[in-house]
């Protein structure tokens, strides 16, 4: 099987040039032409620890030939454990140049999630960030009988374990460069070993945090990720001075590409934070050019922004309100190039002084060329707010499967509710369940040790299902409606999507998460999970005293703020025919926070639909047999994973429905 | 696998393997008093190299004062200090210093003027010597040592994880916070013996836990002798090889964590039997 | 708001540790030595220079050497103006003894003279503090000066009593003497201003400063960690005294031409104390912004009326200038006790968040 | 020259004993008139912790506003009672408008905000009454002028001035009714409680303001009572400024806070000043009475950091 996806690779693996067709390769080149630019920072103590490429080739090579002579081989597996940090990226690159292939796991996962992968991916080596994720490891040693050496980058508090089989990462090197110096050769022999590598040969493999189920591993060839890496540079113009920030999961394909994948074929340099608490100052400090990050940082920063300014002094917000509205009416149509009243364009120059300079100053984007918003749907909104203020932020349609790109939106050719047109060498077409299917040259080899998943998700013929139901509007842009399985329809047959209503509800900053029911059912109901920072800042302001998350969301006045919001989205829904169906009747607020300790998330924060049904199956009942309030228990799980069990009686509230007819005539008025 | 579960960690003084292990500090006899009253009554303990050493007792019991003593800001009235083998004669403070002694305060004593960068700074003083006309030109050799000792510094920092308030002037740092930036201070000026006077005073449980984790990787990290002084008999325990119990300035016990426990002297103390 | 520092990041502590740090404030110090270097001599008249900039200039220098023995060593001082005194009179001396030395040598020299002294009277510091300290720094102010009436070999036996600063010359320039061009003085004043500003700014962020500070937030845990009080705290008078002495003799030399022992009476002292204070204790930005407060606003006041068209009698304006001034000084003194140089930070700060209030 | 030090003076003391005796008694009275000044800062000092620099304006303003009230007219007596308002006005003025908003702030800004005070006082007190010297108006408040001389031995003569003789009498009872004010009015009681601490006092139920309100005003009246004497031997201008500088010296030597400290420490440095200047003066060419009571202080104080009846500080950490 492995063999006829590698040949229906080989087509567009002449896509890549010769001698830069794996990441080694590359390094070698970049070490070439790039030789002293900046290829990795780290701030690291209170200063940006830089490399050039030269410089990374040269620990690469070391740290390689120390892995070899530990015993690394081709086609070994080795685990990279632990938050963004040059070192862990090029372990992955030092493992590739000798045929091995890492496998990032999310650091923060529970241990036999962690353990799960690890076994499932038979891994030989782990390389990880530092005592903690070492401690981690040898609890699950029994789980991970392949497991042969742990290496690790932070020494403190390991200096008294028995390091038999433990090593640190720059001993590992150390013996690297000292094999090197014993003989002048080995070089060389390094380097013609990388060259035998080819472009379809797997170059990573990820792990899908599966919305159900166990994770798969998403074999991923080189060919796959400098494809779409380069496809990626081209679309948005992006060369060797570019300047990123690698802060999420280095597990996600996102992170992979964003920081490894197109770093390395536009040779632009990756800048890694202190710590994750120092992020926001760091971001500021290196304010990267190209940004990515998924909806909920572009959520949690405007909040911060909103926050703030409740704040701020009178004639300050006064100022931040006025130059904000002259933003809404004109910031988007002057980056979209499009023609202005020349008033209006002093205005906003105006407020690019006052305000819009220095928000995008605080943010750390001044420098932002592009950026990428993607992963779930993000609030109209926002995405506004964002782009007024003179930012390129765009969003794109991706998985892991497809190497991120699937679709992307073109400079000019933005659109809230749409995810864009298909990327470079992207063939796109929608089943006819409704299901978005694409071919590229970013497809995947295949699921690891899951031929059954592979073909299920993947046709012969190289096409993959995403398991999204979704439309191509007359524009050529495409427009994600749900999940294709989640797509339902209420016992009376109107249509109903669930992420479709939830995402509605969640563009209100008050709301965090919500949770649809309603497929086979007679009307939908809804969960609601309300933002703590949000609500708790009202609740300062006007004086509204809680002592929990739970009082809070219980509060009177917090579900007369929801029920607003949910009346608005049931004004929407009637406007739009496909949905009008599928208003919202009943609704209640959740007294805990969805959290994925618990299993309520996935750990890119996705919502487990299936999970949270069985977890709180008391609380649907109650949505359904019209009862006003409902006594449950909950087991939680804290953070330092004791468990322990909430109690709470949650109110459940009716709402009115708006009939398609009358709400056109309200947006008429 | 099971290969690689750690051993017990070995406290330095175990791990140098020479059997008995070397006195670094031995205070013989020492009395002090201020004007008539007595602070201290002849007391005599020593502290071994390596070892965590907890001088507790119930309040007004001289745990300063000794510690005073120590590190020379007092001078008893009768008593010999050792230090590494020879009596110590009457000292400045600051010569405990270049001994190889520092100390953090009870309540805290820090530069409230500066940054908890320069505070740490601080610490480096005595290792610092650019004299005045390399400070005042500064490029060149004032500077490299700056840099050079900055990189310490910052070892500290990362250590003791206080990156996030590198720059902020210490005055505005939470208590807790505050006792962290001195114990960093203390630890930049690499001491022999490290005087510590109630370090987890006024803390909430967890800045507790921190703290101790903090005490113990200072012990086995650099192996630095330690003597400190706490009333919470908890964290004493769980934290030091031997303890000294005070009580109105005169020794009550003397040993093992758990065997001072038992001892129905302090138990007294502690539950205020009148003397 | 004009601090957008995103992007401004710091890849070696020798960047981190420089003095200005962030890019804004490098623009802002170059424009104002380029408005102190080019704009002011190319604009100013003859008596904006000789009644404002050069006074300015000087006081500024001694502020900040006051600045350096109580703003960063925390040891209260009322001796300036007599330590300024000696070194006016050492200047003097040694022009008269030196006649062919260079007068700007000689007037860097003549600050030894001072230091020796400062260092001298610092001695009690070791075992006095604060308030105390503050009175026995008086003996110094009120000895000195009676040093300076009594003993005539200072003022070479001349009649007036006072010392009158010779003619000299300097690469064809008049430098000193009442021929002497007011754009030459401000030169010389503003160039040596100036240098000694940068060069304690680098004493200060170094081992030494930080000695001075540690003694003054805390003397006995500084003490505890290996500082020497009595070195520390002397080095802080020396240097102090150096300075203070320097901007004496410049008075002197580059300002009145002639002096007399009243010249560098306590009136003086309180004067630059005021500065420091005003200014903000432990900050050379500080002095200059307390300097020109508290030695420009009087210059002010005596041109309003006259400006205001009222004429009134000349020293009824000096007695109201005295009384808006300590009441300003109370003022000020009320609203930010840590000066002007408080005042600019919390602005700063304000830029630096813009728009959010912190 | 060693003789000129330590014999000659002695010699002379005992050559010219009348001479010695009048030189003594100049100390004393200069020595009086300094512990009034010091006392004035001692009452201000223990009370609120503040170093009252303008205590020495105080006196010259007091004086000045005094005669400055005849000239215009004004009845002695009258002028007198008004001097006592204003001097109670002031010390409102300076509670309301100096200390409370500067409560809690450190001794140097305080010290600051006196010697702003005192900037004000000056500028102020020659704005009303204008720059130059003035008679103090001794007759017409009914002090004694004029002298008395006593033969001492055959041909000794000590002259006394009556007006200093009034003024050690009148700062003799000045003290008394202080120390009584001090030990048995309730005030006075309180003020003795918030010289030990703030929170006692307040316990007692007199505020802080009050207090320092009622202190300031004392020392005003103290300050008056010694521009009277003060004018009365040489005449009342802002010249007295540096006479005022005195009282440091004295504090030095008694300490801060304690009365009777300040009334020896006056006594010594009068003494002591006139003294040296008369005998030991002329060899270094004389004045030295302007900073002889400093040096005094300072070797003093090397020996006793705390002052005569300050008491012993021992360092905690």
């Amino acid at each position: 099987m492995l063999q006829g996806k590698k040949r229906h690779m080989v087509g567009s693996a002449s896509a890549s040039p010769r001698g830069k067709d794996t990441f080694p390769k590359i390094l070698l080149h970049n070490a070439r032409v790039f030789g002293n630019r900046t290829a990795f920072r780290e701030k690291d103590f209170g200063i940006w620890q830089s490399w050039t490429w030269s410089g990374v080739s040269e620990e690469i090579r070391a740290f390689s030939i120390g892995l070899q002579s530990l015993g690394l081989k081709a086609g070994d597996k080795i685990a990279i454990v632990g938050a963004n940090r040059p070192r862990l990226y090029w372990a992955m690159v030092a493992a590739q140049a000798i045929g091995a292939v890492p496998v990032p796991v999310y650091a923060d996962s529970v241990a036999e999630e962690m353990a799960y992968v690890l076994g499932h991916a038979e891994v030989a080596f782990a390389i990880v960030e530092d005592q903690e994720q070492v401690d981690k490891l040898l609890s699950m040693s029994d789980e991970v009988p392949s497991l042969k050496h742990v290496i690790y980058d932070e020494v403190r508090g390991l200096r008294d374990y028995d390091h038999t089989h433990l090593h640190s990462y720059a001993s590992v090197q150390d013996k690297g460069r000292a094999l090197q110096a014993q003989s002048a050769s080995l070089k060389g022999e390094w380097e013609q070993g990388l060259a035998t590598g080819k472009g379809s040969d797997i170059a990573v493999m990820l792990y899908t945090s599966g919305t159900t189920g166990r994770p798969k591993g998403v074999m991923l060839s080189f060919d796959n990720l400098v494809i779409s890496g380069r496809n990626g540079n081209d679309f948005d113009h992006l060369d060797e001075t570019e300047e990123v920030l690698a802060y999420l999961p280095m597990a996600w394909i996102g992170d992979h590409v964003f920081s490894l994948a197109q770093a390395f074929t536009a040779g632009y340099c990756v800048n890694c934070p202190e710590s994750m608490d120092t992020i926001d100052v760091d971001r500021r400090e290196i304010a990267p050019t190209y940004f990515f990050a998924p909806p909920r940082v572009f959520e949690t920063m405007l909040t911060m922004i909103m926050v703030n300014m409740e704040d701020a002094g009178r004639t300050k917000r006064a100022m931040f309100d006025t130059f904000m509205d002259v933003a809404r009416k004109v910031g988007e149509k002057i980056l979209n190039g499009e023609k202005v009243a020349l008033k209006d364009r002093l205005l906003y120059r105006l407020g690019e002084f006052f305000v819009y300079g220095p928000l995008k100053n605080r943010m750390g984007l001044t420098r932002m060329k592009v950026g990428y918003t993607a992963g779930e749907a993000i609030g109209p909104e926002i995405f506004q707010f964002y782009r007024s203020l003179g930012l390129n932020l765009k969003q794109l349609y991706g998985q892991t499967e497809a190497s991120v790109y699937i679709t992307l939106q073109p400079d000019g050719e933005i659109f809230g509710d749409t995810v864009g047109k298909p990327a470079p060498d992207v063939e796109l077409k929608i089943a006819e369940s409704g299901e978005v299917m694409y071919r590229s040259p970013g497809v995947f080899v295949g699921y690891f040790k899951n031929d059954e998943a592979t073909a299920s998700t993947k046709t012969p013929d190289g096409w993959v299902h995403t398991g999204d139901a979704g439309i191509i509007a007359d524009n050529g842009h495409l427009k994600i409606i749900d999940r294709a399985k989640d797509v339902g329809r209420l016992t009376d047959g109107a249509l109903f999507a669930p992420k479709y209503i939830e995402n509605k509800l969640k563009f209100f900053p008050n709301i965090k998460e919500a949770v649809a029911f309603g497929h086979e059912r007679d009307r939908v109901g809804v969960f609601v999970n309300i933002d703590l920072t949000a609500v708790g800042s009202w609740a300062e302001r006007n004086n509204v005293n809680y002592a929990s998350y739970q009082e809070l969301a219980a509060h009177p006045d917090v579900y007369a703020m929801i029920e607003s919001h949910v009346d608005q989205v049931n004004r929407d829904l009637a406007r739009e025919p496909m949905m009008a169906g599928a208003q919202i009747r009943r609704f209640l607020i959740l007294h805990k926070e969805l959290d994925a300790d618990d299993g309520e998330l996935t750990r890119t924060q996705k919502v487990r639909r299936s999970f949270i049904a069985e977890r709180y199956g008391p609380l649907i009942e109650a949505l359904y047999d019209g009862s006003a309030t409902k006594h449950v228990r909950t087991e939680v799980t804290y953070e330092d994973g004791r468990k322990g069990v909430l109690e709470a009686t949650v109110e459940i509230r009716d709402m009115p429905l708006h009939d398609a007819g009358k709400s056109f005539q309200e947006a008429a008025e | 696998m099971n290969a690689f579960v750690a051993d017990k960690a070995l406290t330095p003084a175990e791990a140098d393997g020479s059997g008995e292990p070397e006195t670094l500090l031995r205070v013989d006899n020492v009395s002090l008093a201020f004007g008539g009253v007595k602070a201290i009554t002849d007391i005599s303990f020593d502290i071994r190299k390596g070892e965590i050493r907890a001088i507790i007792g119930p309040n007004g019991a001289g745990k300063t004062s000794m510690l005073n003593v120590i590190n020379g800001f007092y001078h008893p009235q009768e008593g010999t200090i050792t230090w590494r083998g020879t009596v110590r004669r009457k000292m400045k403070p600051y010569e405990a210093a270049s001994q190889g002694i520092a100390r953090t305060f009870q309540n805290v004593a820090l530069f409230k003027g500066m940054t908890t960068l320069d505070n740490i700074m601080s610490g480096r003083s005595l290792k610092m010597h650019r004299n005045f006309f390399w400070q005042v030109l500064w490029r060149g050799p004032a500077e490299r040592e700056e840099i050079e000792h900055r990189k310490k510094v910052e070892e500290i920092i990362d250590f003791l994880e206080i990156q996030a308030i590198r720059k902020t002037p210490v005055g505005r740092l939470p208590y807790g916070l505050q006792k962290r930036v001195e114990l960093g201070r203390a630890l930049a000026m690499e001491p022999e013996l490290l005087l510590l006077d109630e370090p987890m005073a006024g803390m909430n449980l967890e800045e507790k836990e921190d703290m101790s984790r903090f005490i113990i990787d200072v012990n086995q990290e650099f192996g630095t002798t330690i003597a400190l002084i706490e009333h919470d008999m908890g964290v004493v325990m769980d934290l030091s090889d031997r303890v000294v119990v005070l009580d109105y300035g005169k020794k009550i016990a003397d040993g093992p964590p758990e065997e001072v426990q038992a001892s129905q002297a302090v138990i007294d103390a502690y539950l205020g039997v009148s003397h | 708001m004009f601090y957008r520092e995103a992007g401004q990041f710091k890849t070696s502590y020798k960047a981190d540790q420089a003095l200005f740090p962030i890019l804004q404030d490098r623009i802002g110090i170059a424009a104002i030595l380029l408005i102190a270097f080019v704009v002011i001599p190319a604009f100013a008249n003859d008596f904006f220079l000789t009644s404002i900039m050069i006074p300015f200039l000087i006081f500024a220098l001694a502020a900040i050497g006051l600045n350096v023995l109580t703003g960063y060593c925390g040891q209260l001082s009322l001796g300036t103006g007599a330590f300024m005194g000696v070194g006016a009179y050492a200047a003097y001396k040694l022009t008269s003894i030196f006649p062919d030395a260079n007068v700007i040598v000689m007037v860097l020299v003549s600050g030894v003279f001072s230091a020796a002294i400062g260092a001298v009277f610092g001695l009690p510091s070791l075992r006095i503090k604060g308030l105390y300290l503050a009175v026995t720094t008086l003996a110094a102010q009120f000895f000195l000066e009676w040093c300076f009436i009594r003993i005539p070999w200072l003022y070479n036996y001349n009649s007036s009593g006072a010392i009158e600063v010779p003619r000299r010359e300097m690469f064809g320039f008049i430098v000193t003497g009442a021929e002497a061009l007011p754009i030459t003085r401000y030169f010389v004043v503003l160039c040596i201003t100036a240098g000694i500003a940068y060069l304690m700014a680098n004493v200060l962020r170094g081992r030494i400063g930080r000695s001075w500070m540690m003694i003054r937030d805390m003397d006995i845990a500084a003490e505890l960690m290996g500082v020497r009080p009595l070195q520390t705290k002397l080095m802080a008078f020396a240097v102090s005294s150096y300075i203070c002495g320097v901007a004496g003799a410049m008075m002197v030399f580059f300002w009145l031409n002639a002096a007399e022992p009243s010249s560098y009476s306590i009136r003086l002292s309180f004067q630059i104390l005021f500065m420091v204070i005003l200014g903000g204790l432990g900050s050379l930005g500080g002095a200059f912004m307390g300097a020109a407060f508290i030695w420009i606003l009087p210059v002010l006041l005596k041109f309003v009326p006259g400006a205001l068209g009222i004429d009134i009698a000349a020293e009824t304006v000096e007695h109201a200038t005295f009384m808006i001034v300590g009441a300003l000084i109370i003022f000020f003194l009320i609203v930010e006790p840590h000066g002007f140089a408080r005042l600019w930070q919390i602005a700063k700060q304000k830029l630096r968040v813009w728009p959010f209030p912190y | 020259m060693l003789y000129d030090i330590f014999i000659d003076p002695f010699v002379q003391m005992y050559d010219m004993p009348d001479f010695f005796l009048q030189v003594l008694w100049e100390g004393f009275v200069a020595g009086i008139l300094y512990a009034l000044i010091a006392l004035g800062f001692v009452l201000i000092f223990k009370a609120s912790g503040v170093f009252n620099f303008a205590q020495g304006i105080m006196v010259v303003f007091a004086g000045l506003t005094l005669v400055g009230l005849h000239e215009n007219g004004v009845p002695a007596y009258l002028a007198l009672i008004l001097t006592i308002g204003v001097m109670a006005v002031l010390a409102y003025g300076v509670e309301r408008i100096v200390m409370r908003p500067l409560v809690n702030q450190p001794e140097i800004i305080l010290l600051m905000a006196t010697i702003g005070l005192t900037y004000f006082l000056v500028g102020f007190g020659e704005f009303v009454f204008g720059g130059e010297p003035k008679q103090m108006i001794t007759e017409e408040l009914g002090l004694p002028t004029g002298s008395t001389a006593f033969e001492i031995g055959e041909r000794g003569l000590i002259i006394l001035q009556h007006i200093d003789i009034a003024a050690a009498v009148i700062a003799v009872v000045m003290v008394i009714a202080l120390a009584i004010f001090f030990n048995k009015t309730r005030i006075g009681r309180a003020l003795r409680a918030v010289a030990d601490d703030h929170q006692a006092a307040l316990s007692v139920g007199i505020s802080l303001n009050q207090i320092w309100a009622i202190v300031w005003f004392a020392a005003g009246l103290v300050a008056l009572a010694t521009g009277i004497m003060w004018g009365a031997r040489s005449d009342v201008s802002f010249a007295l400024e540096i006479v005022a500088f005195k009282a440091l010296p004295v504090l030095i030597l008694g300490g801060f806070t304690s009365i009777p400290g300040a009334i020896v420490g006056g006594l010594i440095i009068g003494f002591g000043e006139k003294i040296g200047e008369l005998y030991w003066g002329g060899l270094v060419g004389g004045g030295v009475e302007s900073w002889l009571a400093y040096i005094i202080a300072l070797i003093f104080l090397l020996f006793r950091p705390q002052g005569l009846f300050g008491e012993r500080i021992i360092e905690r950490i």
